[in-house]
């Protein structure tokens, strides 16, 4: 089999599973269902793994066109757009986390859906969203990921609102839908731009045709095809103004929220802007914007992330505020770290992710952290690997995230566009995660249990027979914790800071990260280091000293969450009251959800409406009855003419005769 | 003044002049037999006018089936003899027929100092030459019914097709309407 | 033997509809009648399939053409058709489109199935014979032959308000053609004068009209522009739209949003842009901007109604927004666009308004409040609903995407602010379709005669189905579908740039040659 | 000079204002189609003669075709007349007022 064949076969094959489930095997039994789904995502994984270290860690570019997808003529030439796809050494990495993780979460899927009926619907989307989310990084060309960029979304809708049954949480599937339809119009207005300048949207076309030359000469283009790019990344990566669908995302299904909304496609509009870095460099603009854009969210999201106390929720400003690194990552110039810390994030978050779906499906879908604690005694196996997570969430030295992290801070403030206010801002999102990661695993693991009394006020008798005893769940939910929980040490040695390599005697120039995406961040650097005479104005002592400062930061607010919390979820009550408005404004979620209502939507509702009333019924049809009237006015007077007498007809008939008879005589 | 134009204006007097008795007839046979004589009249016209094609065929549908049918129609209805008129002429009606009086002798006039073959000549018609564009021939009269025939089935062949349908839905409709409706009579009884 | 077909096959497609009218005349039986209805037009599908497969895809001319005496020869009016690329996908979806209304009217028509199944073959035949013909006057009358029949099937099918609705519709069209007709009438007088025949061919009509003074051409092309809007309906022509879908039986509301509506877009297309290349030009700022304030004033109205057969009006109002616009981008993005959205809108409009009638026939209200919570009673019906609305948001893989990334695309090579304002559409499109899918398919079943509601019935399920995979198909085959119009849009687009004259010839049986001049002189 | 043609079609006017003034005076419905049929008459006449000035065949085959024409609205006529008589008793035009606007 060769990798062309290999490449398609893993786009298609979640597709033929999404099919299979969603029409051929509807009344199938669940263990066909969900073995039928994992093996769509397993069979992929296997052969990303032989890509990955077949042709791709060659150095290769493994390309291949399906079909012709559009064609048309176009200013004398032709814009044919080919479904195509290619990986390379950055789309690799993704395909690895997706099919990677996808695996393990339909594994851990099957298991948690267990009391659900017509599961077949659930893992039928699942796989279409698979195969969504790999079209997005294979794609060859914009419109092949924009295929995925919105097929992502679409998939994204449906399993946010996979019980539909509660309307809330369809209305929250139309929000993500909608949210991430007006960063889709960025995306699409990118695409336009990039037709009318380089006539193709063909990635390796487009960094072809970009030259030095062509971007000063277009600079406003250029920076307004990163601000439109920047517009897609916040909404699909959930970043200021338009991260307000991910917190709401959660009412899907869990293995949902950590497929989609922490691991794979939220992290899309990361990859993006690596895949377009080449472009996004030469706008000095379009780079700091995202920078900003990045490190607000960051720190945004994880003030809203101290006090909630939903389980999901925190999980969800988490996963917000993690992303804004990414995209802050990314708006420095620091694209490697940015995909570094997606790849790491995905593994932390997944993990931690799947833990709350552990305890949430232990615990009957009780999901208040007010409500639970001690759970580490029942569920050590969930406890222990969700400790692990929130370790390398809080960046604790020698796990993942600490490496990835350090290193878009470090290039924050080092960085070609960077600047220590950036870092700054980051360095205080650090801080709050280390607060609200450590609160929220103290709450839900240890302390006091707080469960048995939360449920025997609930309990009215009927519910009897069910045993509220809370338990491990079986393996196919814990395998994949575990297995994360390895990928969540080991995986942030990849982009482990130079100061530490020097220090531990490694010998190579870059570390594995930025030497395996150099080929994909070439021409980017190139720009780069031009703009920038000198490369780095970091040093290894500052790296040293940043590095230190932010773990500083991080053991203080987690002793500081560890000590207010100590008592139980009314710790944190002395504070709140102290500061009561903005508390309350905080755990409100700064109010921007109405924000957006009463300025936005609400608005546009009335703008409708009075269309409808004042456009459509009162201004356009009152004229066009209001014609008719006059017109009527005058037919009624002209119908008395009509006696309805055949003989008096005849008379009109007559005068004509007489008249045209006349006419020619004179 | 040759004999054929003689005999055409004679004609022609006849014809209008019999028209006017027929429209004041009081028993509807009569007219009809009066209207049988007018149009036996406008074929010896048509035939003067070296279009016997015309003239046959005016006596023989005219005259023959469709004035047959109106007998038939008249005898079957059996109507009494009617008034003649319903009420005074108004001063509107008579200022119209002193008006077309007026007009149709000056179109007289007109037509005596050959009015009309100067007003196609000036439309740019001559003779032998069809308004549509196309033809310049010359049609022999002895030939009439061969030319019409040639006219009717190629330049009007399609028309023609429609006119025969039209004839059959009339002939349809013709009966649908004045059948006895079946139902009705049932429900009477 | 293939010739042969080919020079006859266009009148056989026009007339054969007609042929079956006069046959369900003849049917004693309603049952019979359906069944025959529905043969005739998967006849009909058949027949149409010789013009996908012998279509010279390399070729602008119109092809399949026939060239026949009709009225006397002085007059220049001749029976004249021919298919080219705009032309050829409009009539296949003609064609698709019928057979599966036909299916659908089993149920949703009840009351003199006989009339009904006669006119609308009669608006069948009406409909191919206004796409293909190449003469001015056939056009005219197939135009004004469309009318009649819906006007039928509204005022006599319809709903409460139905005579309100049909005379609107009515006395809006028949406005529209008779500016028309004025102004194809002064293009006759013009052709008279200049050249001294007259003609109404339009191939002839193209070569005179482009030559005209740029004011003479402003008013014919605003003159035929205005008709041609109100039948699109363009803002703010469009107030006649929503009152005849609403009033419309399911059948009728699906022809009238699948193909009617086309016709507007298509005579925009085959008449006003190419006749008028420098009018167009002059007009095509207004016209771009009634276009995009159609799209965001149609979606913005359409997100506030309550019944669903209004909101679904109310967007085509502004996809065809969408389709216009492509049509006064003046590149080949632009015309592509437009000619494949309105494909699209055809099948995926045509899907929702066939899905509004599944329920309607069962719980005869169209108020949104009545239902919610579908999904759990119809799973299928559910599917289909999500399917047409996918389609008709202009999700990537369904040929709505195609259509509106190319109008879209296009419309930003020359107007990039209109292109802009024109995209908040598709995200107000995605608004307002989900509202309606929220509100319908979502939710919990509360109303309790909701609960008892049976699934889509095989019947229902086949046309949706069909319908479904199109939405699919025609989201990825669109290379080899859009090839067969790739000369006629490049034509297309250097008669507009230059202002010269639309250059095309018909090609009768496998030979080009200009249009016959004489053939029945003895 | 006069020549034949243009005479006939000034007596087809005159037939034509005699014909129309039967249809216009006369209220039994039998007597207008009987000035109907003056009227069609008359415009054959101004047909052929037309047919005769012009040279070609034209007129005459209109002149034929009015002639078809005539025969229908005769048949059409008459069986309109026995349905009313049949309804109404009455064939007085004046009756029929339903046209009224």
């Amino acid at each position: 089999m060769n990798y062309q064949a290999m490449l398609a076969a893993i786009l298609l094959i979640p597709l033929l599973g999404a099919l299979l489930n969603g029409f051929l095997l509807r009344s199938a039994p669940r263990v066909v269902t969900v073995s039928v789904a994992t093996l769509a995502i397993f069979i992929p994984f296997i052969f990303s793994c032989l890509l990955f270290f077949g042709p791709v860690n060659a150095g290769e570019v493994v390309r291949t066109d399906l079909f012709n997808w559009i064609s048309v003529p176009f200013q004398g030439g032709h814009l044919d757009i080919p479904f195509a796809l290619t990986v390379d050494r950055l789309s690799a990495i993704l395909l690895l986390i997706i099919t990677g993780v996808g695996s393990l979460i339909h594994l851990y899927a099957g298991e948690y859906m267990s009391h659900e009926e017509g599961v077949y619907r659930f893992f039928a989307y699942l796989n279409l969203f698979v195969f969504s989310m790999l079209s997005l990084v294979l794609g060859a060309n914009m419109v092949v990921t924009f295929l995925g960029w919105e097929g992502v979304g679409v998939c994204s809708y449906l399993l946010i609102g996979y019980w539909y049954s509660d309307e809330a949480n369809a209305r929250a599937g139309m929000k993500a839908f909608i949210a991430n339809r007006v960063g889709d119009l960025g995306f699409l207005l990118a695409m336009f731009m990039s037709v009318k300048l380089f006539g193709t949207v063909d990635y390796s076309k487009i960094a072809a045709a970009l030259t030095n030359e062509l971007a000063a000469n277009n600079a406003p283009m250029i920076t307004a095809i990163g601000l439109c790019l920047l517009l897609g990344v916040t909404g699909k990566s959930a970043q200021l103004p338009l991260y307000i669908w991910l917190p709401d995302a959660m009412a899907g299904p869990t293995p949902v929220s950590a497929l989609i909304h922490a691991a794979t496609m939220v992290t899309s509009g990361i990859y993006l802007m690596t895949r377009m870095s080449f472009l996004l460099v030469h706008s000095h603009t379009a780079m700091t914007t995202i920078a900003v854009i990045g490190a607000c969210t960051a720190l945004f999201a994880a003030t809203i992330g101290l006090v909630q106390n939903d389980i999901k929720k925190v999980l969800a400003y988490s996963t917000v505020s993690q992303l804004g690194f990414m995209v802050l990552g990314c708006g420095v110039g620091a694209f490697q770290f940015g995909v570094a810390h997606l790849m790491t994030h995905a593994f932390f978050k997944a993990l931690l992710f799947l833990g709350a779906g552990s305890v949430i499906h232990a615990m009957h879908h009780e999901q208040d952290i007010r409500k639970m604690g001690g759970l580490i005694k029942k569920m050590p196996i969930t406890g222990w690997t969700f400790v692990i997570g929130t370790l390398a969430i809080i960046g604790f030295p020698g796990l993942s995230g600490f490496f990835s992290k350090d290193e878009i801070l470090y290039n924050a403030w080092t960085g070609p566009f960077g600047h220590p206010l950036l870092w700054a801002l980051g360095a205080g999102a650090a801080a709050c995660t280390s607060f609200y990661m450590v609160r929220l695993t103290y709450l839900v693991f240890f302390g006091e249990s707080r469960v048995e009394h939360a449920h025997g006020h609930h309990g009215h008798g009927h519910d009897h027979h069910h045993h509220h005893e809370i338990h491990e769940n079986p393996l196919a939910m814990t395998l994949p914790l575990m297995i994360l929980a390895l990928l969540s040490i080991v995986g942030g040695y990849v982009s482990m800071p130079h100061a530490i390599m020097h220090t531990l005697g490694v010998h190579a120039n870059e570390n594995i990260i930025t030497e395996w995406l150099s080929p994909v961040l070439a021409s980017a650097k190139e720009v780069m280091s031009a703009g920038h005479g000198e490369e780095g104005h970091g040093s290894a002592s500052l790296e040293w000293g940043l590095m230190g400062a932010s773990t500083l930061v991080m053991l203080i607010m987690s002793g500081f969450a560890l000590s207010l919390y100590k008592v139980g979820p009314k710790g944190g009550d002395s504070i709140a009251n102290a500061v009561g408005g903005l508390y309350r404004l905080i755990l409100d979620k700064w109010r921007i959800d109405e924000l957006y209502q009463g300025v936005i939507i609400e608005p546009l509702k009335k703008v409708g409406d009075a269309f409808f009333k004042f456009g459509d019924r009162a201004l356009i049809e009152g004229i066009i009855n209001e014609g008719p009237r006059g017109i009527y006015l005058v037919t009624s007077v002209l119908s008395d003419v009509q006696s309805g007498l055949v003989r008096n007809y005849l008379k009109v008939v007559f005068i004509a005769m007489v008249a045209l008879c006349a006419w020619i005589l004179i | 003044m040759n004999l054929s134009l003689l005999s055409f204006i004679v004609m022609g007097i006849t014809a209008v002049l019999l028209s006017g008795v027929m429209i004041t007839r009081r028993w509807p046979v009569s007219a009809a037999m009066v209207l049988i004589a007018i149009m036996t009249l406008l074929a010896g016209m048509f035939g003067l006018l070296e279009a016997h094609f015309a003239a046959a065929a005016q006596i023989i549908v005219y005259a023959g089936a469709i004035m047959v049918v109106f007998v038939f129609v008249i005898m079957l209805l059996n109507l009494p003899p009617e008034e003649l008129r319903y009420g005074g002429v108004t001063v509107g009606e008579m200022i119209l027929i002193a008006v077309s009086v007026f007009v149709a002798v000056g179109l007289g006039t007109k037509v005596g100092q050959g009015f009309l073959t100067t007003g196609l000549e000036s439309m740019g018609v001559a003779q032998g030459e069809s308004v549509a564009g196309g033809h310049h021939m010359y049609f022999p009269a002895s030939e009439n019914v061969k030319n019409v025939a040639a006219s009717m089935f190629v330049d009007y062949l399609w028309a023609f097709e429609l006119i025969s349908f039209l004839i059959m839905a009339a002939v349809i409709g013709a009966v649908v309407i004045a059948k006895k409706r079946s139902a009705e009579h049932a429900d009477a009884a | 033997m293939v010739s042969m077909i080919s020079q006859w096959i266009l009148s056989l497609l026009i007339f054969f509809p007609l042929l079956g009218a006069v046959l369900i005349g003849l049917v004693k039986d309603n049952q019979t009648a359906r069944h025959l209805a529905v043969a005739v037009s998967v006849l009909e599908l058949i027949f149409s399939l010789h013009l996908v497969a012998h279509f010279n895809a390399d070729s602008a001319a119109m092809q399949f053409a026939q060239d026949l005496a009709w009225l006397p020869r002085g007059t220049g009016i001749r029976y004249t058709v021919g298919v080219d690329g705009i032309s050829l996908l409009l009539v296949m979806l003609t064609t698709v489109l019928c057979p599966l209304v036909f299916v659908s009217s089993y149920s949703s028509i009840e009351s003199n199935v006989k009339s009904f199944l006669a006119l609308f073959l009669i608006l069948e035949s009406a409909m191919i014979g206004a796409l293909v013909s190449l003469d001015l006057v056939l056009f005219y009358v197939f135009w004004e032959a469309m009318l009649i029949p819906m006007y039928f099937i509204i005022g006599v099918w319809g709903g409460k308000d139905r005579i309100y609705a049909t005379t609107k519709f009515f006395i809006y069209t028949v406005i529209g053609s008779l500016l028309m007709l004025v102004a194809f009438s002064y293009l006759y007088y013009l052709h008279y004068q200049q050249n001294g025949v007259f003609t109404t061919s339009i191939i002839e009509l193209y070569k005179t009209a482009a030559g005209l003074p740029a004011d003479t051409q402003l008013w014919l092309f605003t003159a035929t522009a205005v008709a041609f809007a109100i039948k699109v309906p363009l803002f703010p022509f469009h107030t006649w739209l929503p009152d005849a879908h609403v009033q419309a039986p399911t059948p009728g509301s699906v022809i009238l949003a699948g193909v009617l509506l086309k016709m507007g877009t298509y005579g925009l297309m085959r008449m006003s842009i190419p006749m008028f290349p420098e009018g167009a030009h002059r007009a095509a700022p207004v016209m771009l901007a009634l276009s995009v304030i159609g799209i965001v004033y149609g979606a913005l109205i359409a997100w506030r109604q309550t019944d669903i057969k209004k909101l679904v009006a109310y967007s085509s109002v502004s996809h065809l927004g969408f389709v216009v616009a492509g049509l006064f981008a003046f590149n080949e993005l632009g015309y592509t666009g437009a000619l494949y959205q309105m494909v699209n809108h055809g099948v995926s409009t045509g899907a929702l308004f066939l899905l509004i009638g599944v329920v309607y026939e069962r719980r005869h209200t169209r108020e949104m409040s009545e239902y919610g919570g579908l999904a759990k009673q119809m799973p299928w019906y559910a599917f289909f609903f999500l399917v047409a609305t996918m389609g008709s948001v202009a999700l990537p893989g369904t040929g709505g995407f195609i259509g509106e990334w190319l109008i879209l695309n296009g419309v930003f090579q020359t107007y990039p602010a209109m292109a802009t304002v024109a995209g908040t559409g598709v995200i107000l499109g995605a608004i307002y379709m989900l509202w309606l899918v929220l509100k319908v398919i979502w939710g919990p079943l509360k109303n309790e005669e909701n609960k008892k509601l049976l699934d889509c019935s095989p019947r229902e399920a086949f046309v949706l189905a069909t319908l479904s995979i199109f939405v699919f198909l025609t989201g990825f085959l669109s290379a080899p579908l859009l090839a067969h119009t790739e000369p006629t849009m490049k034509r297309l687009q250097e008669s507009v740039v230059n202002k010269a004259a639309y250059k095309t010839e018909l090609v009768i049986h496998g030979r080009s040659q200009e249009p016959l001049k004489v053939m029945m002189d003895h | 000079m006069l020549t034949l043609p243009e005479l006939g079609l000034y007596f087809s006017f005159l037939l034509f204002l005699v014909g129309l003034a039967g249809v216009m005076f006369r209220k039994n419905i039998l007597f207008m189609m009987l000035s109907v049929e003056i009227l069609l008459n008359a415009a054959n006449l101004a047909f052929v003669c037309a047919s005769k000035l012009t040279g070609t065949m034209d007129g005459q085959v209109v002149m034929f075709f009015v002639m078809a024409v005539a025969a229908c609205e005769a048949a059409i006529g008459l069986a309109l007349i026995i349905a009313l008589y049949r309804t109404k008793a009455s064939i007085e035009a004046d009756d029929l007022k339903a046209l009224r606007g």
